[in-house]
C-alpha cells in the first residue's frame, strides 16, 4: 500500500506534448509509472513519447477510453485552474498540479470546487509524489527514493530530494514522498497528508518537512498530538534565518506580522512527539531515535 | 509586491470609495506648494506623511501636521532624507488634515487555512492590527467570503453591527466593504487595509456633517498575478529597490539580500533557505537568499554569481544544488565559466548532487574547485573559508 | 402534522417594518403563527406589531435569540436574493420568498447555495403556504382553509385562493397549501412539494395547480406516475388558451418553441393518474371520483 | 423582451465578438445608400434582411440578396412593408452577404429544471434548433454552466470538438461561446443564440481566410432585470408595440391582446388564464389576458378598463377578483367610477370574492351591475352578454 499513487493509478498527463510535460511524462513512464493518456486540446488522435500513449482532445474523453484515475498538469499558468476543473468534472479522483505561478485568488474558487466533487487536488506549485517501486507523478527524481515504510510530506521541491536522499542512504525506505506545494493556497495541506499516511497500513513513520509562512504546520501538529501517538515522528523546518516581510521564493514562504516563523513551528511540532531536526541530514539518525525499527 | 500609500489610495478610489484628496511632493518645496493649494480650498491644516514600504513611520517621526504652507515646507524637509528601518524617505504625501470622530479598522487578506478572503473590522482602528490581535483579540470580527460568490451584503452589514457602525453609516460601510474585496479581485491583492476607516466631520451647506472615509491605506498584491496586472507593475517603486531586485527579477531568480558575508547559490526556495540556516549554524551569516530554479541554464548561474558579488561584505561562496531538473554539468559549467570572468576572486565551496552529479564533480575537480559531499559539510567549509578571507583581509 | 410549516414554526419575517411586510406580518400573527423575530437592519431593538415582536439588525441575532426556524421574506427586489442568503447563512430551515421581480440569474447561484446548505428555499414571487388551524406564513388569505387532509401545490396565487376556496366550500380540507411561484427560476418545484406530501402521514390526497411553461409539472407527473399510485390525485392547469411566445404575467408563464403548453401538462398528468379539472370548481368533485373520502 | 436582430448584434459586439458590419435601413433609399457603401469597401453582394420580432423571416420572403445598390434598393423595397406573421416591416438590415463555408449553431439558455444556464452547439447550422432539436436531437451537444464560476474553458473545447471546431477555430470558438455566456450576465438575458454561427472565407492580404464569425443574433432579456437596465429598455421596439402596452407597463398590468370579443380583468396571472380558458370552454373567445396584480387601487382598474375598452371587438366585459391583499370594494369603486366616465357601453358581468366581497357586492348591487358568484357562471354570463350585444349590433 501507499498514499494518493500506487499499482492501480492510472494516469493521464495533462499538457503532455510541452516541452515540460513530455518531458516528465517520460521520466514517470521509465519509473514504471502506469501512463494511459495524455490531453493536448487540438492533438487528440497523436500517440506521444514514442507512441507509446495516445493523446486526446478532452479529459472526459481520455477518461472514457482509458479509465484513467489520476492526473498530472503541466500546463501554462494561466490555463491551469481550467486544467484542474476539466480533470475534476471528468470524474479524476486524484489531480496533481505541477504547474507554477498561478494566480491564488483563481485558486480559491477552484479549490472549492474540487472538494465539494469529493475529488483530491495535490499542489499547484508542487513536486509531485512518489511511492517508490510503485509510481511517480510529477518531477521529483525517481533514483533518490527507496521502497519502504516512512511517509514523507513537504512543502518544498530540492529540500525533499535532500531529506529523502538522506533517508535512503541511510537505508530508511519510504512509503510515499508528497510535495504539497510551496503556494499560500493549496489544495492538500500537511493535516490531510497526515490523516492519508495514519489511514495507511504501511506507512509506519513520518517525516514532515515544513518551512515559514502560514500555519499548516501547527494545524497539522495539534491534530498529530491527538491522533499519531506512538508513531515515530520527526520533521524539519526551513527559514529559521528568514527576515521578516520577505517572500523567500515560494509565493507561501513569508513571515507577516510576526506569524508564521519557524520558531513557532518548530514549538508546535516539538509538542506534538515530533523529533525536530536542525539538518536535513539528521533526519534518518532522529527516526530510529524515534523508535522506528523499519 | 507593497504599494506606497499613495498609490494604495488610487485603487481605493477606483472603486469609488471615499479618499481626501492627496499630493505626492518629493521635495519641501513640492510639499509647500500642495499645502498652499489645500489651504485655498479651505483646509486649515495639512498632514504630511513619509511615504515608506514600512511600518511604524508615525512612531519614527514620519507624520506630521502643519498649519501653514510654510510649516509644511519645513517638516516635509525634516521627513524627506529620513531613514525609517532602513527605509529612505524619498516621498510625502501631502493632505488635508481630517476632523477624525472616531477611528475603525476594516481589512481583508488571502486566509490561507480557510482558503477564504476573510474581511476583518474592528472599533480599535488607527492602531496596528497585530496589535489589537495580541491585546484584545475580542476586538477584531471577522467574516469569510464565498469562494465564488464573495462577500453578500449580509456579511458586511454584521461587521457593521459588530463595530458600531450600524446606524446612519451602515450603507456606505457595506459599500465600502463590497469596494475592497471588488478591489483585490480586480488587482489580485492579498492584503488590503483601511486604517483608521473613520467617520470624519466636514464643513457642509448647512453645517458639519459626518461620514466615512479611508484616510490610510494598505496594499500587497499577488506577486504570481502581476504578469496580467503591468498597470501595477509599473507601481513597483524602483528606487526604494535594491538594483540588485530587479536585475533577479529579470533572469527569474528569487534574491533576498542579507546582511551577513556567507553568499548562497542554491536551486529550489525550501533548501535556500535551509543552506542559509545551516550557515547560521555554522557560525557564519548568510549574505543573501538566493534561489535559481528549476533547469538553471549557464546564463542564470552567471546572473546569480555577480547578483552574489555584487554584495562588497561577500567572503566567500556556498554553491547548494540538488539536481532534478536542474542539471549538475551545466550548472558546474556555468560556475567554471563564470568565474573565469568575475573580477573579484571570492572563495567558493560547490556541492552538486542528484542529475549528472559525477559528469558535475569532474568538471568542478579539473577546474580546481573546493566541493563538499553533504549540505552540513558545505556549509562548514563556506563558513571556515569566509573566516580565512576575512583574517587575510585584516 | 403538515408539510414545511406547522406548530413548531418559529418565523422571522425580513423586512417586518416595511409596508407589505407589517402588513402580512399581522395577518399572520392574527391566524396563530407564531412570529417570534423581525429583522431590518439598523431597526434593532424596536418592537414591531404593538410591541408583540422583537425586531433585529441582523439574522444571526433574530435566530441566536429566539430560535427561529423558518423565515419569510418581504424585501425588495434588489435586497432579496441576499435576504435569502442571511436566511440559510443564520441556520434557517425553510425559507419563504414572497418578493417578485427578481431577476433569474440572480437567482441561480442562490438556489444552488441554498441547496448546498441543506436548507429549502420557497419562492420567490411565491404566496407562501399555509397549514390550516397551526400555522400561515406569506399573503395567502387564512379565511379560504379548513382543516383537512388534502395537499395542495400551485405555481399561481388568486389561482390557488380559488381552488381551495372551492374544496372549503365543498367541505375538503387542507393539510398544506403551497404556492411555489410562478418564476422560471424557483427553489422549490412541483416535485420536491410531492415528495414532501408523499412522506406527511396526514396528507390523503394532493392538488397540483399548473400553469404553462417550462416542464416543471411533467416532471412531476412523472414522478408521481411510480410513486403515488394509489393516492387520490386531481390536477387544474391553466393557460389552455395563452397564445406562444407571450409572458402571462408570470415570468415563468410561456410557450416557447412549442414547449411548455396546458395540452402536454394535462396529458402527462393524465397519464401519471391525475384527474384534470376543466376549471378550479371541478376540483372537490374530482378528488371524491378519485377516491378520497377526507 | 425580444431584441432585433442588429441590437442583438450590437451586444455581441459590446462582448467583443466577430460580427460583420451592417447598416439598418427604414427606406429602400436607405438601403440603396448602405449596399453602394459597402461595395465601395468591396463587397460584392449584400444581403437585405427584414427587421421583424418573429421568426421564419426567410421562408416569408424576408431576406433576399442584392448584386448591386439599385437592386438592393429595389429589394428593400419589397421587403419593407411586408406582413410576416402579423409584424409590419418597418426596417431592414442591410449587410456585405458572407461566402460561408460552413454553419453552425451556438446558443445559451436559462434553463428552469436546472437551475443553469445551458449552452447548446451543433453541426446542423442555419435551420431552427426546434427543429433540428426534434429530427435529430442527437446533433445538438449541451453542457451547463456552473451557477457560480459560469462556463469553464474545458466546456467550450467540448462543444467545439463535438460539433467539428476543434482545428484553428477552437480558440476562437471558445472565446464566442465565453462572451456569450458573459453577454447573459451583463445584460440579463434568458436565451442568446447565434445562428448561423458560421466559418467564413474572406480575402486577405495573402489570399482567403477563413475564420468565424456570428451571421446572425437572437436575443431575450429578462422582463424583471430591465429596471437596471436602462440602456436595453431603450430598445424597446415602440414602433412595433401595441400603444396599449405602453399603457399597460405604466400602470404595471399585465396586457396581451387577443383575437376575441370577452374583455377580461383579473387580479393574478394564473387566475386570468384560467378565465381565458374559461370564456373560451363557455364558447366565447377571450379578447385579452390581464393581470391588474395584487392590491389594485382605483387608477388602475381604471386603467385597466380603457385598455379592454381600447380595442374595438370587445363586446362583453368579465371583471374576476379574487380579493387577498386586493380589496374587493376598492375594486367595485374603481369600475363604477370607470364606468362613468367610459364612452363607449358594453355589458359587464362583475365577480368579486375574498376580502371585503360583502362591501363590494353592496356597492355592485346599487350600481346595477350584473355579478355572478362563481367563475363558471361569471363565464357563461360574460359569453351570454357578448352574444346579445353582436346580436343586437347587427
Amino acid at each position: 500500500m501507499s498514499i494518493l499513487i500506487g499499482r492501480d493509478t492510472r494516469l493521464v498527463v495533462q499538457g503532455i506534448t510541452g516541452r515540460e510535460g513530455e518531458f516528465h511524462a517520460r521520466q514517470m513512464l521509465e519509473y514504471g509509472t502506469r501512463i494511459v493518456a495524455g490531453v493536448t486540446p487540438g492533438k487528440g488522435g497523436l500517440h506521444a513519447l514514442d507512441n507509446r500513449v495516445p493523446v486526446f482532445d478532452t479529459m472526459v474523453e481520455a477518461v472514457r477510453e482509458t479509465g484513467a484515475n489520476t492526473s498530472c498538469i503541466f500546463v501554462p499558468a494561466a490555463a491551469a485552474p481550467d486544467a484542474v476543473l476539466e480533470a475534476v468534472g471528468a470524474g479524476i479522483g486524484t489531480v496533481f498540479c505541477i504547474t507554477e505561478g498561478i494566480p491564488a485568488l483563481d485558486m480559491l474558487p477552484v479549490v472549492e470546487l474540487v472538494r465539494q466533487a469529493g475529488s483530491r487536488l495535490v499542489g499547484p506549485n508542487c513536486p509531485g509524489a512518489t511511492s517508490p517501486g510503485r509510481a511517480k507523478v510529477g518531477i521529483i527524481p525517481g533514483s533518490i527514493h527507496r521502497e519502504g515504510s516512512v511517509g514523507v510530506v513537504s512543502r518544498s521541491g530540492t529540500l525533499t530530494y535532500e531529506a529523502v536522499q538522506a533517508m535512503t542512504d541511510a537505508g530508511i525506505g519510504q512509503s510515499t514522498c508528497i510535495g504539497i506545494g510551496g503556494d499560500p493556497i493549496v489544495g492538500t495541506a500537511f493535516l490531510d497528508v497526515l490523516q492519508l499516511f495514519a489511514a495507511d497500513p504501511e506507512t509506519e513513520a513520518i517525516v514532515l518537512i515544513g518551512e515559514i509562512g502560514g500555519g499548516a504546520e501547527e494545524e497539522a501538529a495539534a491534530w498529530a498530538a491527538d491522533h499519531l501517538r506512538g508513531v515515530p515522528l520527526a520533521a524539519f523546518v526551513a527559514g529559521r534565518t528568514a527576515p521578516e516581510g520577505r517572500r523567500m521564493g515560494h509565493a507561501g514562504a513569508i513571515i507577516s506580522g510576526g506569524r508564521g516563523t519557524a520558531a513557532e513551528k518548530v514549538a508546535a511540532l516539538e509538542a506534538a512527539g515530533f523529533r525536530v531536526a536542525s539538518s536535513p541530514t539528521e533526519l534518518p539518525a532522529l527516526l530510529r531515535t524515534a523508535g522506528y525499527r523499519g | 509586491m507593497k504599494l506606497h500609500e499613495a498609490d494604495a489610495k488610487m485603487l481605493l478610489v477606483a472603486q469609488g470609495l471615499p479618499v481626501p484628496p492627496w499630493a505626492v511632493a518629493r521635495t519641501p518645496e513640492e510639499a509647500g506648494e500642495a499645502a498652499a493649494k489645500f489651504m485655498a480650498e479651505g483646509t486649515r491644516r495639512v498632514v504630511v506623511k513619509a511615504q515608506v514600504l514600512v511600518g511604524g513611520r508615525g512612531k519614527a517621526g514620519g507624520v506630521k501636521l502643519a498649519g501653514t504652507p510654510a510649516e509644511a515646507e519645513e517638516v516635509a524637509g525634516r521627513i524627506l532624507g529620513m531613514d525609517i528601518k532602513g527605509s529612505l524617505v524619498r516621498k510625502v504625501l501631502v493632505g488635508p488634515a481630517a476632523m477624525i470622530v472616531r477611528e475603525y479598522y476594516l481589512g481583508a487578506i488571502l486566509d490561507r487555512a480557510s482558503r477564504r478572503i476573510v474581511m476583518m473590522a474592528s472599533a480599535e482602528g488607527g492602531v496596528e492590527i497585530e496589535e489589537v490581535a495580541r491585546v484584545t483579540p475580542a476586538a477584531i470580527h471577522r467574516v469569510a467570503a464565498h469562494p465564488f460568490l464573495g462577500l453578500h451584503d449580509y456579511q458586511a452589514r454584521e461587521l457593521a453591527f459588530a463595530v458600531g457602525l450600524g446606524g446612519p453609516h451602515l450603507r456606505e460601510f457595506v459599500r465600502i466593504a463590497r469596494g475592497l474585496i471588488a478591489l483585490m479581485a480586480a488587482n489580485d491583492a492579498d492584503l488590503v487595509e483601511v486604517n483608521p476607516l473613520a467617520v470624519v466631520r466636514e464643513p457642509g451647506p448647512e453645517g458639519h456633517v459626518e461620514r466615512l472615509a479611508c484616510l490610510d491605506a494598505k496594499i500587497t498584491l499577488d506577486d504570481s498575478a502581476l504578469p496580467r496586472h503591468p498597470e501595477l507593475e509599473r507601481l513597483r517603486d524602483l528606487d526604494e529597490e535594491d538594483p540588485a531586485d530587479a536585475e533577479a527579477r529579470h533572469y527569474d531568480i528569487s534574491f533576498i539580500h542579507l546582511d551577513g558575508t556567507i553568499g548562497c547559490m542554491v536551486n529550489g526556495a525550501g533548501l535556500a533557505m535551509t543552506t542559509m540556516d545551516l550557515v547560521k549554524q555554522a557560525g557564519g551569516e548568510p549574505a543573501n537568499f538566493l534561489d535559481i530554479g528549476g533547469g538553471a541554464k549557464a546564463d542564470r548561474v552567471a546572473a546569480a554569481m555577480r547578483l552574489i558579488l555584487g554584495d562588497p561584505k561577500v567572503e566567500a561562496i556556498l554553491v547548494n544544488i540538488f539536481g532534478g531538473i536542474t542539471r549538475g554539468d551545466e550548472v558546474a559549467r556555468g560556475l567554471i565559466e563564470a568565474r573565469n570572468r568575475q573580477e573579484r576572486d571570492v572563495p567558493m565551496v560547490v556541492r552538486i548532487v542528484g542529475t549528472n552529479a559525477a559528469e558535475a564533480a569532474r568538471l568542478l575537480h579539473e577546474a580546481s574547485f573546493e566541493t563538499a559531499a553533504t549540505l552540513d559539510e558545505a556549509a562548514g567549509k563556506a563558513v571556515a573559508a569566509a573566516r580565512r578571507a576575512a583574517g587575510g583581509a585584516r
